[in-house]
């Protein structure tokens, strides 16, 4: 099975082990991710504003080539998700939108978000499923209590993303209990961590990370795991209280033949 | 003739793509905001500002850099008023105005550590640049 | 003022409980949608019979909606299911005639759905005007 | 003969006059052929507007009239007693409604005129063809139906038994009682719920004109006013009712005992036996076939064997049963809506997180606790408890999820919880987040405005963004809007005012009884002002919160009116028929039995008749006849006709083809 794959800009340098254990856990699994050529920046952030052309203009390339390569494009980072996804879905529902991007692209192949967008994580529930991954597991992590942070770019907004239920989401949960590690659930998981406000308002940032480590270790979190670059950068760096590993780490680490 | 204000007002609406008069004012957006208390406007006064065309002062409020884009407004609110989104086009209103780019490639360094993840780099440049 | 503004001829056939009542709905909302439609009050869908619809283009009209209540919900059980099978015939014939597709609708619109009764009017009547005037079956006995 | 018609355009005040210029349309009505007289007038439908119609029936003789006003569906009963009264045929009258689709949704006085003009020609041209008309009779069976056992169901019933009819109730669980029999205290008087419904329910089970049925459902109705016929499914419950004293010696003897109670919303327990609750009418156990051991694998038998009656019968079926009914009326009631799309009040994920519903359980002193306020979690008292207001209801179509409209008890439900726990436990924090406070009602402010002012409960204007379950708190974050604050509360419990929507049951039961529903799924009234507890269905009448959300005052006063319509129809050993029914042309007919396959009322069979051919010989020929006291007038048969013999009285094919003809002129 072969995906394309949209590493994003992250993953290459700050990210690594986000990218690396990711495609190996995939190859375990039995599945491939095939990098998009030359893929561009995603810019982070979604422009919601409807006149916003250009900054999106690197998201609908990927999509074209996965669209031209017919398979699914995967991200794995929250943040190229969440662009990716809601770029897709203006380009399939917003005609004023989409002709405009087609106009300026202008390469003869308009899109009109044909391409199917998957989080890695979808991938591991809906196409291999989490009871085959539990198969695979290795029982490394038996009795460990993880909590998963979502943060919000993996989930809102909901009608877009369609991830999971955006309010008491379970996927990253599902995976975890799948590891052979037991899930804690806490209150904060799915509200933001103050993200790219990390530049300019610090201490917003260690505000928000702050109260989501409280509520994490309240709730007996022994560490975390979460998709995005950002969210375990900002966690760690106000001083989380619980180790912040990626989602792919915990998975590599159940899915590897020693123990 | 239209005000310029009015203009300004009618382009906000547009651009956000969002309904401010589907507003019932019951503030669920300000209940759940992360940001509220480092904003000077809320998101429910963005929504009500920008309905009644009280736009300057939200043009020159330190909120339009406040907001995380965490779309736990757009999410919860009742209404489908989509407040982020109201946001995010005033302050591309404000951005776009000639001189008024909050990040610069220069200024940028001075936030930087080794470990902060080009993600936060770029995504800034999206929010506070044209 | 244009002088020359084309507005089409459009026939609507609404049953007594749904679409009737619908479009008096529309008009307690006032809801806005072109005069251009005329509405026959008939009992029920199944009340129309194609010959109606053939009678409404030999006159001159350009477009003909039927209106009944949603299937399953018929005041009379199944009236409009024996509509939809009737025009579903009707609407092949039209082709066959040359009459185009568009021009001839059933719509399903409840006495709640005075919103949807608007709406579909206004739409209706933009598709049948980008049609322009229809030509093709009047009868030639009745021109003067 | 030639017809004499007279047109009459109303203005009905500016409504329509504003954007029709009603003397051009009756100037130009008047020309038209056959027309002899053609008026405007303010208010035709006023006394001095209905005695110039019949002074120009009178004056000019007409044959038949016109009148350009209102929807048929207001005033057309009106019109034709006016014709009626002026010595013509009431079926001589045809409205040419120029208000609801005409005048109020153009804009343009041009184009609205020239539209009322061809209206009018149509109606014109309509009329001119029609024939007078004279309605035959139907009987009337003298017993009425209520679908609904709560509230509202109950008072009907009672109220038409009183007038001497019988009535059946049809309940699907297995007592009556409804909504209301799960209510602590009641607003704004705070009398008990109980202290008031189960009287009524003894009443119910008493009355000798009353019969309810209990766990069973309409599965099919049939026929029409008057006429209904309607088959009920009793669900086996697998004791006798006949039988069963309702002592409950089986209910505590059942060895399975861990079986969620409904009754009091899945908040604890109850045996596979049961009877719902105390008061229960018809008190008699209800075995539930998904628990009972016996019933599943054939082992147990115990309640069995100490039913001193007898009553217990493993073997019961469901039942079906076929009564004919004069009218129906439907009381299905409501639910709160799941909270699974509004999880952001953690509802699904911490169980001191609950609805309106399960809080009055839990201050029932019949309830889980015993009246004791306990939170469900770990069974110790709230400190501090969070109301909110609105979840699901007001919200538009976009947001994706919830009601659009206001679910209207909420805000007085939640000042009497508010109240009641701040008299319970003074030592109570009570928050409640409101939007806005919606008290229209007799003493509601004036309660609500007690709540705030003598019990101390802290309303805020404002709306819970999010409640995070942190260990035993609930972490509670909201807006203030008045003191412009984001608030943090450390709750203990956590109360949310769930929107209402109509039971599940009404959209099948709506589809039976072809009565309409609006886009909710709540039953539509044939007249929102003036009609409004019969559905536009004759026949069919409504009760309760089917209608639309309503309290319990409210109710009681719709289930009366529903009452009355009901006993108003059945006094008359007769009703007036539909005279618009269909007729064949025998000579037309060729007896090929179309006609007959698609009547949806069997109303049309065929009969052998001799004929007297035109050669002087006499021929048997099989016709259809259509029984005119059955046929309902939908007109499928004319259309299904392939001689044409078939046609349908004031919507024949004539007169549809005038009305076309008159549009596309």
């Amino acid at each position: 099975m072969k995906f394309l794959y949209y590493p994003g800009c992250t993953l290459k340098n700050k990210a690594k082990d986000l990218d690396i254990y990711a495609r190996e856990s995939a190859l375990k699994l039995g599945f491939e991710l095939i990098e998009v050529d030359e893929f561009q920046c995603c810019g982070g952030v979604f422009t919601t504003a409807n006149d916003e052309i250009a900054t999106k203009l690197a998201s609908v390339r990927a999509l074209k080539a996965a669209k031209a390569a017919g398979v699914p494009l995967v991200t794995v980072c929250s943040a190229c998700h969440n662009v990716i996804k809601q770029t897709n879905y203006a380009m399939k529902n917003d005609a004023e939108f989409a002709d405009k991007v087609n106009r300026y692209i202008n390469d003869g192949d308009d899109y009109h978000g044909e391409a199917e967008v998957y989080h890695y994580l979808e991938v591991l529930r809906d196409i291999i499923g989490f009871d085959k991954i539990k198969e695979k597991c290795n029982g490394a992590l038996k009795g460990k209590k993880i909590g998963a942070y979502y943060g919000c770019l993996l989930l809102r907004p909901s009608s877009v993303m369609g991830f999971d239920d955006p309010e008491n989401p379970r996927i990253i949960e599902d995976m975890i209990k799948a590891a052979g590690a037991a899930p804690v659930i806490y209150g904060e998981r799915n509200e933001c961590c103050g993200g790219y406000a990390a530049l300019e308002e610090p201490a917003l940032v260690k505000k928000r990370c702050g109260i989501i480590d409280e509520s994490a270790k309240a709730a007996g979190a022994e560490a975390l795991v979460t998709a995005c670059p950002l969210c375990r950068y900002n966690l760690v760096k106000n001083g989380a209280n619980v180790p912040v590993l990626y989602f792919t780490e915990l998975l590599h680490k159940a899915l590897s033949e020693e123990i | 003739m239209k005000s310029k204000n009015e203009l300004l007002r009618e382009n906000i609406i547009r651009t956000s793509g969002a309904d401010v008069k589907k507003c019932m004012k019951c503030g669920k957006c300000s209940g759940t905001c992360p940001s509220y208390d480092e904003m000077e406007y809320h998101p429910h006064q963005f929504v009500y500002m920008v309905e009644t065309g009280d736009i300057e002062p939200l043009l020159n409020s330190e909120s339009l850099y406040k907001c995380l884009t965490c779309f736990a407004c757009v999410d919860r609110c009742p209404r489908g008023v989509q407040p982020a989104k109201v946001v995010e086009a005033v302050r591309l209103a404000a951005i776009r105005q000639q001189g008024k780019n909050r990040l610069t490639p220069d200024g940028v360094e001075k936030y930087l550590d080794d470990e902060i993840p080009q993600q936060a780099i770029v995504s800034a440049f999206r929010k506070y640049t044209k | 003022m244009q002088v020359n503004e084309y507005k089409p001829l459009i026939v609507a056939f609404c049953c007594n409980w749904c679409s009737y009542a619908g479009a008096d709905l529309a008009g307690n909302n006032r809801l806005n949608y072109p005069a251009d439609v005329k509405i026959i009050r008939v009992p029920c869908s199944c009340r129309v019979n194609p010959a109606f619809v053939l009678r409404a283009y030999q006159r001159g009209a350009d477009g003909v909606l039927i209106c009944g209540c949603h299937p399953g919900d018929c005041h009379y059980t199944t009236g409009n299911y024996y509509t939809r099978r009737r025009m579903a015939l009707l609407f092949s014939m039209l082709s066959y005639l040359g009459i185009e597709k568009e021009r001839t609708r059933v719509e399903w619109i409840s006495a709640a759905e005075g919103a949807k009764f608007a709406a579909t009017m206004n739409e209706f009547v933009k598709t049948v005007t980008d049609l322009g005037k229809n030509r093709r079956l009047e009868d030639l006995r009745c021109k003067k | 003969m030639q017809q004499r018609i007279g047109v009459f355009v109303c203005h009905c005040g500016t409504n329509i006059a504003a954007t029709v210029d009603v003397s051009a349309v009756a100037a130009a009505l008047g020309r038209e052929p056959g027309v002899v007289f053609a008026r405007d007038y303010q208010y035709m439908c006023s006394q001095a507007g209905q005695d110039m119609i019949k002074d120009a029936i009178k004056e000019y003789k007409l044959t038949g009239i016109v009148v350009c006003s209102c929807s048929p569906r207001m005033h057309e009963a009106t019109f034709r007693k006016t014709a009626a009264a002026a010595g013509i045929n009431p079926y001589m009258v045809e409205i040419a409604n120029i208000r609801e689709q005409c005048s109020w949704i153009h804009k343009d006085k041009d184009e609205g005129t020239e539209k009322a003009i061809i209206l009018g020609r149509a109606a014109i041209a309509k009329v001119c063809l029609n024939v007078p008309l004279t309605a035959g009779e139907i009987p009337v069976t003298k017993r009425a139906l209520v679908i609904g056992g709560g509230i509202a169901g109950i008072q009907t019933a009672l109220d038409i038994a009183d007038a001497g009819f019988e009535v059946d109730i049809v309940e699907k669980k297995p007592t009556i009682g409804g909504k209301m029999a799960q209510l602590d205290k009641t607003f704004p008087t705070l009398d008990c719920a109980a202290c008031i419904l189960t009287p009524k329910m003894v009443d119910a089970g008493q009355n000798e004109k009353i019969h309810i049925y209990s766990y069973s459902e309409v599965v099919s109705v049939g026929g029409f006013v008057g006429n209904f016929t309607v088959q009920i499914k009793k669900k086996a419950r697998y004791v006798d009712e006949t039988k069963c004293t309702g002592c409950g010696l089986c209910t505590e003897k059942c060895p399975v005992k861990n079986v969620p109670n409904e009754f009091n919303l899945g908040m604890d327990t109850r045996h596979a036996v049961y009877i719902p609750f105390a008061q229960a009418v018809p008190k008699v156990a209800t075995i539930d076939p998904n628990y009972c051991l016996m019933l599943k694998n054939g082992k147990c038998g115990l309640c069995s064997k100490l039913c001193g009656a007898g009553a217990i019968n493993y073997k019961q079926e469901d039942e079906i049963i076929e009564n004919k009914y004069g009218a129906i009326v439907a009381a299905t009631g409501y639910n709160p809506i799941s909270m699974d799309k509004f999880d952001e009040f953690a509802y699904s994920q911490s169980k001191d997180v609950i609805t309106s519903l399960e809080f009055e359980r839990l201050m029932n002193a019949a309830g889980p606790t015993g009246g004791v306020l306990l939170r469900p979690s770990d069974n110790e008292h709230p400190k501090t408890i969070v109301f909110v207001q609105c979840v699901g209801s007001r919200c538009s179509a976009d947001a994706g999820k919830g009601k659009e409209y206001c679910s209207k008890i909420c805000c007085m439900y939640t000042a009497k919880h508010a109240m009641l726990t701040r008299e319970k436990y003074p030592d109570t924090d009570v928050y409640v987040f409101y939007i806005d406070v919606r008290t229209p009602g007799k003493n509601f402010d004036e309660f609500y405005r007690r709540a705030a002012e003598q019990y101390g409960v802290h309303y805020i204007k404002g709306m819970v963004g999010k409640v995070s379950p942190e260990g035993k708190k609930l972490k509670v974050r909201g807006s203030d809007l008045i003191a412009d604050k984001q608030l943090h509360i450390d709750a203990d419990l956590v109360v949310l005012a769930a929107a209402i929507e109509p039971d599940k049951t009404a959209r099948p039961l709506a589809t039976m009884l072809t009565a309409s529903m609006d886009t909710n799924d709540f039953f539509t009234e044939a007249h929102p002002k003036l009609r409004p507890v019969e559905s536009p269905t004759a026949g069919v009448f409504l009760s309760g919160c089917c209608q639309g959300p309503k309290d319990i005052p409210e109710t009681v006063a719709q289930a009366g009116a529903a009452a009355s319509k009901v006993i108003g129809l059945l006094c008359h050993d007769k009703l007036t028929a539909n005279p618009c029914v269909a007729h064949s042309d025998e000579w037309m007919c060729n007896g090929c039995s179309s006609c007959e396959n698609v009547c949806p009322y069997h109303a049309i069979t065929y009969v052998e008749k001799e004929f007297r051919m035109p050669d002087r010989t006499t021929k048997i020929r099989r016709v259809a006849s259509v029984n005119p006291a059955v046929c309902q007038g939908c007109g499928a048969c004319t259309v299904a006709c392939p001689s044409g013999a078939m046609d349908l009285f004031g919507f024949s094919g004539k007169q549809i083809s005038a009305e076309v003809d008159a549009i596309c002129r």
